[in-house]
């Protein structure tokens, strides 16, 4: 399941549809929003996406989890539009029966949905400047 | 001749002025599409560093453009959250 | 911070206790009562715990997992008494700058956990028996 | 001949039918309390499968008893949940 929303992540409506009865592992991942990067102090961000692409893009890092990993659900919803310090940006939850997939597919699935998933941010600065991050 | 709509993203989006246009083209392939809006807009990210989707999905710079098609110039992502 | 009660665990609430403006990343670890064990299936848990000496183990587990890896906080619950199929028995977050480390400690702790916390698991099956789990 | 605490958690406590009792002694160590509570509720759980605690930390079998300790004694655990 994949949810690209404006809306705040609500972790709990997210890990009670990560359920199932035969699975008792559930490993997560928060991303928030951090204070600094590379030293400057950020105040607010804005997170950009397109929505279809990403949508698609999940769904074939969802079925390469799921072919790689012996888990039973994989979740994400992440946030686009405007983020303050702590806000939660991407929420991420593996269901599996054991412990060790459920973290290793987690770990695969941030990796890979950082490299590959069409979102861009905006860090806005104390000092005035902003910027798109990692673009030329 | 045919008819594609390009949609732009992030400082692409900013620089064009513009989420998405309609434009009649030559191109063959979104790589030549991509020489075309460089040329219009003076987007800076060289093409190695951007990715190309068709239509929803990501594609190769190769891919024979269609008329109608929806052609996504996707410049670096920062997906997920800070560093993290 | 550790705490072991017999009330339900609330992950909102202790994720967010888990905050801190420098650290992007949450990595959370949530243990389920499943259905079946090795064939059997189980239609209730109860849990026992040594309380003082549990908190006294998970501090020398909590300073390990500081020492050995780059985190900002380690929080862990764990349920006492009466538990259905579904609840959550044990919930551990990590808080870190980077997910890295985040996935190796929580990862770390919860293997520590389960080796090393004085609580024992009682299963009741559905034909009528029951036993200790892992006990001679 | 000193008096120590002893408590017995899961299927010791079920076994002895007690959390908790006052032993007065003479063993020295907890290897020696051990083998004096096994013949008095008959517990199963070979001692090298056992661990022990005193005073809410756990101990060596070797460590000298002092009088008033409490000292736990620690079959295996089942921590978290279920081979997960």
């Amino acid at each position: 399941m994949f949810e690209l929303s404006e809306l705040p992540i609500d972790p709990i409506r997210l890990a009670k549809e990560c359920r199932n009865d035969g699975a008792g592992a559930l490993v997560t991942f928060e991303g928030r929003v951090r204070i600094s990067n590379q030293g400057r102090t950020v105040i607010r961000l804005e997170y950009e996406g397109a929505s279809e692409l990403a949508a698609n893009e999940f769904a074939n890092i969802e079925d390469e989890t799921l072919d790689k990993y012996d888990v039973v659900a994989v979740t994400c919803q992440h946030r686009v539009g405007v983020l303050e310090i702590g806000d939660v940006a991407v929420w991420i939850g593996v269901l599996a029966a054991h412990r060790g997939p459920a973290f290793e597919a987690c770990r695969f699935v941030i990796d890979e949905l950082k490299e590959r998933l069409p979102i861009w941010k905006k860090e806005f600065y104390t000092d005035g400047d902003s910027g798109w991050i990692n673009s030329a | 001749m045919i008819h594609v709509e390009c949609a732009y993203y992030a400082m692409m989006r900013e620089r064009s002025g513009c989420a998405s246009e309609s434009i009649q083209t030559e191109a063959k392939t979104p790589e030549e599409l991509y020489e075309e809006v460089v040329s219009l807009h003076g987007f800076s990210p060289e093409r190695a560093h951007v990715k190309v989707a068709i239509n929803d999905s990501f594609a190769t710079w190769e891919t024979p453009l269609q008329e109608g098609d929806r052609v996504a110039f996707i410049p670096p992502v920062a997906g997920g959250c800070d560093h993290v």
